[in-house]
């Protein structure tokens, strides 16, 4: 780690990747993420790396899926209609087990939207915007540090479970400036090897192939089983949250991301009301940390979800909840963002029911 | 624990993002908790800009403030908007050259800086929001003033580093000028 | 010299950018910039108030289409 | 001045086809420019009323408030099929895409070659500006080589990014296009010269030939980190060079004159 | 209605489109949907209407925009991957508003996959694959003269919401013969008039648009809200579902569309084995009839849920029944179809339990 | 027959590089005998340690499972992305991209010519049947005008499906392309102009000059409803008129010419 | 209730397909409940064909069927396939033609029908599938030949009613050679 | 007449689809349907034992490489 430098999140994001051995990148400007692709075209060249300017998102997330098969670590960065665009592409990653990291810089949707953060794409990131039965490592940091360490991460999952991984940031997360310390920079070259599968040239032995395809459904069920159990392993493995103020809670706030942050200032808020407010944040939204989670709401009446959307993770809050907790929902739509205040007067508005 | 919780708004091109990137960096050189946050423009040009920084002893929960203490206020439609929402006994600081109308609160301290004129003087217009940056340190005191030299400092290098001394100048007159008013 | 004016223009100065585009166009330099600001904060456009002669090429090159070019029935021909 | 006192006649002003709204465009930017130029040739058509403007995404995604026509946005690059869409279900409206560079011939090559190739009956403007306007000055596929752009910062190279592409060229070789010229509007005298392309890609649609388009070559002031006036001359010095000016295709001059039009 | 007639699924829909009014198709071919496109490639020259094979599924969802946007009655159909493609556009469609049927003959995935029927896409369709806070209804037949019915339905849902609407339908649907009988054809002239918001050119009237844009981010936030409040509307009025056999349930079964009527052969085989088993079909899939399946849940100890998935209507299934009940999942992947004795075996295995 | 007891060489058998998997394609399709020209070239080159074959979604989906080379499938028209990808990650190895006309020329347009006029170093190999293969013998953006398919049930007009596309020509306005040339395998007498003609797009890339590709005018008996060798008579007299055969770039003999290579 | 689960398999071109749907179409004729799923090949051509059809007093639940109780046979990979499927006195009715190997199950029905030489020897080998329909109605009795007449005639219309009559005498031999075996 | 023999094909008749684009390709006719059928059901194209004058042609236009084309190191001529 060196020192405490301020940097814009996106910027951020980018150097983490280097830092991360990541030395090959695809993009397409879009606000608010376009910072980063920019980043990218200044800093590869200069660790002797790939930065491509792609035609469209459907070609970017193509170009991942050449580069990651013949081996490279590989990244991008997009906002929400990129996002959708390359669906496909990330479906065909997910069957064929290649790693990649996407960078979600999430506006305000739906259609054009506006260039606002936003986390109305939670549903497309989370369960899979793509088509067929297949899951995607989904990490939203709520700083900028935060999110150093979970880019730097995302390409160690991706590679250990041969996955796609996103992270969910939005356009907040993209904009704002925040000190931040970086870890020293792997060697690429160091990273383990991934010459037991990547098309390296058949040079003393078979040739292989890396395929998302297979016209006979049984065999084609043999890989979707191997990517089942490969998501089990990560839903073991990989779940990460914080808990903020949650040891004496009668209320508890979920939020995620920046949405995370900014409820952190309403539960102060609610105490210096005397109200025990106290928030769980999941880090990982897939996989989406439930036990602990439903753990917690054993010991609420409310636990209330907080989002920049109509109430999308509010789904996986209720599914870990059961029933056993009301679960109310604040929501600002369309890029708007919640303020602290607002936040505390929804609850406040619940409590008096 | 004293939270800053300041907003800095104007027109694009008058600089506040950089004010308040001043005033962010210098609190991380003493050691301080900061955020910055801007309001990014739509994908056009032109229009309002502003930004919001928060620093504190403490981690920053939310870069988004509802209640700010401090505002810096470059021009009349920011002026219309965040007058309202600047928290009680909050501070005000106005660029009186681009804002021929007064503000109606009563309850908060306001410094008048007639910043394009200072820096008109000083030769160099673009330093106004230099001179808005000294009033406002002096009259909220969030960061000292060595702190935001080493911020400039950093930031201005290369070409940049010939305004540096037009720059402090003008960070100086703004500190004199809230300093008077003070009184 | 006798100067003959064959036509007017008008500026929409609250629309004007102050690009200077119609400044650069006009082939008898009788537009300049005004000194005041609109509320947009620019120097407008503005027409000296003669020598015009109508051609166009301001209208034809604005932007913002700030621009109504008129041209007299008769000409005016000043010292 | 007492101007008003001489009589006169009006021999140019604000189009009637334009919304009055003021174009939210960067100080001297061409977009501006080719809009009045839109707008007085629907005046002049008389089609204000079965007009249906497509607007991209891009510096231009506002163009359908400028207007005084029926509108919308097509998503980024998509405008073309939008307009297939439109023209295919009704084809007596008058359907003009007006796009970027990036929109029309990075993330919509597909659509833009396909929809020439069909020979549409739609009429659409290509604003060439070498940039990325509205994200904020990335490179384009039309950007010149050795260009600085926030994605190309050390040059546009044809080894790393590539050449700048053609659209023109590319339209001739796509036999559903029935009228394509490049042309600019850096200069009074190129007004007309643009305004009779457009009409003729009008035409192209009004006469049922097939798809009209024309490039307008034009200044991007704000990321080009020039002034308007400046912005104008560099186009001159350089995009004519790497766009040449001119007819590609033109199949409607013919046609015009076998209906009498002009 | 006429006489029964023999029709294949994919030619049922496109029938049943082109009685709806329907004149304006767009599509590219994919299997095993293909049939569909062919069909309406020959229809639409008979009776006026419009065909046009479009580039790509990007494309074809684009002119849907467009021909909606004019006024007309448009429809598409796809499989997973082309449907994938499909995302942006669609939730362009939904922000601006525009009315349109999308038919999704699911296959095997993820990636390229296979083309055998498979239900994996549940997340993509039902809980939106694009970006961005908003819901497509969705219907799933289960046989083919419900095909019919709900497409005709499908168009009237559409237009009266102002939405695109989706059928769910799978490669069994799609390529399976049964008799059907149509119902008479609707005079496209006679179908209520869009002339309030339709882009018909702006004679005696403003200049209107239709947008998924505004960089106010306020201002979009209430054309978000006008969303809410039709999905509000949805949920209320367009639920649909099937119940076979609950009148005296102990076990319930779970399933959509195709393995709906699978599921009823093993409903039939578990009550001659003495068990009292039930099925609960939803048909509209958003909105999901969580009300009724909640109420359901309560008189049993098991919900059982089928698809031909990896569990993903389950997800909609444990929300309703939110722990009342043992919610075990039985399903094949990738295009394997599930056979009426494999589930009773699976519903067995947990009986034993 | 005793002919073993005769001395005699092996002039020609099936080539290394072909993994010896049967093809999976119709009696009679072209796919077959391009297949067997591209492995021939590998194994002459000796790159088969080095190639990456990026199967398209079409026919030829299988097409990395009939050679011995590390091979893929892309997604549906994303094949000259995929192999940019690869390229560009390492540009050590040779990519060559196999496609067919839906695949290249309509849902890959944009990946197609962008990849082409970037100039990236990798080799395509353009399979142009005028149909949709492998889904069933759906219009192509190929299909000649008159011709009926199953969705062009009334035979292709230009005013209802356009006309058929030109991809070669196109590929004339393209400058990072180094070769493109286009030709048929429909006569014995084709076959080595055909190998010439690759093993030139294969010299683009090795070369360093720039994209390679060979447009091959192929048959679809199964679709065209003809017999294989039918197939080939009508493909002579139909196709060759609509796609005339020929160089249409090279900027790649006068390199092998500096560099000595044949 | 009678419900006839049957399933039809062979190579790709045999006309395994329009043998079930013309089962189909006369179970519909009879105003029975009726599905044909065919198993739709990969996107490649040639391989092997099948199809499930469904004959029911009451609304078919599935049409997918893991135990049928009919089998039509007309090529060896099939009968190695569908033959240990079928249940217990089922019927399997084999193209012997084609078929030179003896089903391994005893307590089946078995009906033996070189259907291609008898097709040949009426002139048209392509019409071995309509022997083979002939011959399983008539063991099966899932519907009447006048059905699968009107079925016939349904189907056959244009050009194709030419072989309507081939088709017609196709049908007839093969229930002759099926009411020969049934003694 | 004297045939002189150049050289001689295998075909390997399991992998052949019966397409007939050989025997439509032999200059001297020397290929020609089998009587018997593959496992696939196709009737695999036949050398008829003498003849081919090793011009690679069957070999070029067979598009499932079935085809091994040998040439003698010296011609046999027959009748
Ligand atoms: C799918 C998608 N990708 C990217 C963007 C972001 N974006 C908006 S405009 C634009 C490019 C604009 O450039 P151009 O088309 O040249 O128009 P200009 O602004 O220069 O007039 C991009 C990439 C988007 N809105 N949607
Ligand atoms: C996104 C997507 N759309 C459509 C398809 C279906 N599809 C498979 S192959 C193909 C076209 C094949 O035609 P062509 O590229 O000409 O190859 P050919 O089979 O003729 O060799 C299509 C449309 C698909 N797999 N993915
Ligand atoms: S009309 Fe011509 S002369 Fe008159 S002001 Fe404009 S440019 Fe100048
Ligand atoms: S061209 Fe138009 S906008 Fe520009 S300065 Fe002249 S009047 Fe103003
Ligand atoms: S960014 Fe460029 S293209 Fe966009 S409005 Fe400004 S000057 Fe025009
Ligand atoms: S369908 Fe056509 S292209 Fe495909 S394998 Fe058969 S003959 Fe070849
Ligand atoms: S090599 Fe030539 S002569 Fe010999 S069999 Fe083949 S085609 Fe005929
Ligand atoms: S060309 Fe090949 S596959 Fe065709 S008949 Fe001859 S040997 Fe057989
Ligand atoms: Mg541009
Ligand atoms: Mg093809």
């Amino acid at each position: 780690m060196g020192e405490k430098i301020m940097v814009k999140g996106t910027e951020a994001i980018g150097e983490a990747a280097i830092r991360a051995g990541c030395r090959v990148y695809f993009g397409y400007p879009i606000t608010p993420q376009s910072e980063l692709t920019e980043y990218m075209a200044r800093r590869m060249p200069q660790v002797g790396g790939v930065f491509l300017q792609a035609e469209s998102e459907v070609a970017t997330v193509n170009m991942m899926y050449g580069a990651s098969s013949v081996g490279a670590r590989v990244m991008t960065s997009t906002s929400s209609p990129g996002f959708s665009l390359m669906q496909e592409g990330i479906s065909y990653m997910a069957c064929a087990r290649l790693p990649g990291v996407f960078v979600d810089v999430v506006r305000g949707g739906p259609g054009l939207g506006d260039i606002q953060p936003s986390q109305g794409d939670y549903f497309q990131i989370v369960k899979g915007g793509g088509h067929g039965d297949y899951r995607l490592p989904v990490f939203s940091p709520s700083s900028l540090q935060e999110a150093v360490e979970l880019t730097i991460h995302a390409f160690d999952v991706a590679d250990k479970y041969r996955t796609p991984v996103v992270i969910f940031a939005d356009g907040m997360m993209g904009q704002m400036m925040e000190p931040v310390e970086f870890p020293d920079p792997i060697d690429p070259s160091t990273l383990p090897s991934k010459d037991d599968w990547a098309l390296t040239g058949a040079k003393g032995r078979k040739a292989r192939y890396v395929t998302s395809f297979d016209i006979d459904p049984y065999k084609l069920e043999k890989m979707n089983l191997v990517l089942q159990e490969t998501y089990k392993e990560i839903e073991k493995n990989e779940q990460k949250w914080e808990e903020f103020m949650t040891d004496d809670i009668e209320v508890l706030f979920v939020a995620h991301g920046t949405v995370g942050r900014i409820v952190k200032s309403a539960v102060k808020l609610a105490r210096q009301k005397g109200i025990k407010a106290g928030l769980f944040r999941p880090i990982s939204l897939y996989p989406f940390p439930y036990k602990r989670l439903s753990e917690l709401a054993e010991k609420v009446d409310i636990v209330m979800t907080v989002e920049m959307s109509s109430g999308q993770m509010l789904e996986d809050v209720r599914l870990a909840v059961e029933g056993k907790a009301e679960t109310p929902f604040y929501g600002r739509l369309a890029g708007v963002v919640p303020t602290p205040g607002e936040i505390l007067e929804a609850l406040m508005k619940e409590l008096r029911r | 624990m004293m939270e800053h919780k300041l907003i800095a708004a104007g027109f694009g091109g008058q600089g506040v993002m950089l004010f308040g990137q001043m005033v962010a960096q210098a609190g991380m050189i003493e050691g301080k908790h900061v955020t910055w946050l801007p309001s990014y423009g739509p994908e056009m040009r032109g229009g309002t800009a502003n930004c919001t920084v928060v620093v504190s002893d403490e981690p920053v929960a939310s870069p988004v403030v509802d209640k700010p203490n401090e505002i810096a206020i470059f021009n009349i439609p920011s002026l219309l908007k965040f007058e309202p929402m600047l928290e009680e006994n909050g501070i005000l600081v106005l660029n009186t050259s681009m804002i021929d109308r007064e503000p109606t609160r009563k309850d908060i301290t306001i410094i008048r800086v007639p910043a394009n004129e200072v820096a008109d003087k000083l030769g160099t217009l673009k330093a106004q929001n230099m001179v808005m940056l000294g009033a406002y340190i002096e009259v909220a005191k969030t960061v000292s003033v060595e702190s935001v030299f080493k911020a400039l400092e950093a930031k201005m290098t290369g070409k940049k580093a010939q305004f540096l001394d037009v720059n402090k100048k003008a960070i100086e007159e703004g500190m004199k000028i809230a300093r008077q008013q003070l009184g | 010299m006798a100067k003959r004016t064959l036509g007017y223009i008008e500026i929409d100065q609250e629309r004007c950018k102050g690009c200077g585009l119609c400044i650069d166009a006009c082939p008898v330099n009788v537009i300049k910039f005004s000194e005041d600001f609109n509320s947009k904060g620019y120097h407008p456009a503005e027409y000296m108030g003669e020598g015009c002669i109508a051609c166009m090429f301001c209208y034809y090159m604005c932007p913002d289409v700030c621009i109504t070019v008129y041209k007299y029935k008769t000409p005016v021909v000043s010292k | 001045m007492g101007q008003e006192l001489q009589e006169s006649i009006v021999l140019a002003k604000m189009p009637k086809s334009l919304s009055g709204k003021e174009f939210t465009y960067c100080p001297g930017c061409h977009h501006g420019i080719v809009h009045r130029i839109i707008a007085e040739l629907i005046d002049e058509f008389q089609l204000r009323e079965k007009t249906v403007l497509v607007a991209p995404v891009g510096c231009s995604v506002f163009a359908y408030e400028f207007f005084d026509v029926d509108g919308t946005v097509a998503a980024h690059g998509r405008a073309l099929a939008v307009a297939t869409g439109m023209k295919r279900a009704r084809p007596d409206m008058f359907i003009i895409t007006y796009q970027g560079d990036g929109d029309l011939a990075a993330i919509g090559t597909a659509e833009t070659i396909h929809a020439a190739n069909r020979g549409e009956r739609v009429t659409t403007i290509f604003i060439n500006n070498a940039v990325y306007g509205m994200t904020g000055g990335q490179m384009a596929p039309t950007t010149l080589l050795g260009m600085k752009t926030t994605t190309s910062p050390y040059g546009r190279t044809p080894e790393r990014e590539g050449y700048p592409i053609h659209i023109m060229e590319i339209m001739k070789a796509l036999p559903g296009v029935a009228y394509a010229e490049r042309v600019k509007v850096s200069k009074p005298q190129d007004i007309p010269k643009a305004k009779m392309a457009i009409k003729k890609a009008f035409y192209a649609q009004l006469l049922d030939v097939g798809f009209g388009i024309v490039e307008v070559l034009s200044t991007c002031p704000t990321n080009w980190g020039m002034d308007p006036v400046e912005a104008q001359r560099w186009l001159e010095e350089n995009m004519t060079k790497e766009f040449p000016l001119g007819v590609y295709v033109d199949k409607v001059t013919e046609v015009m004159k076998e209906k009498g039009v002009k």
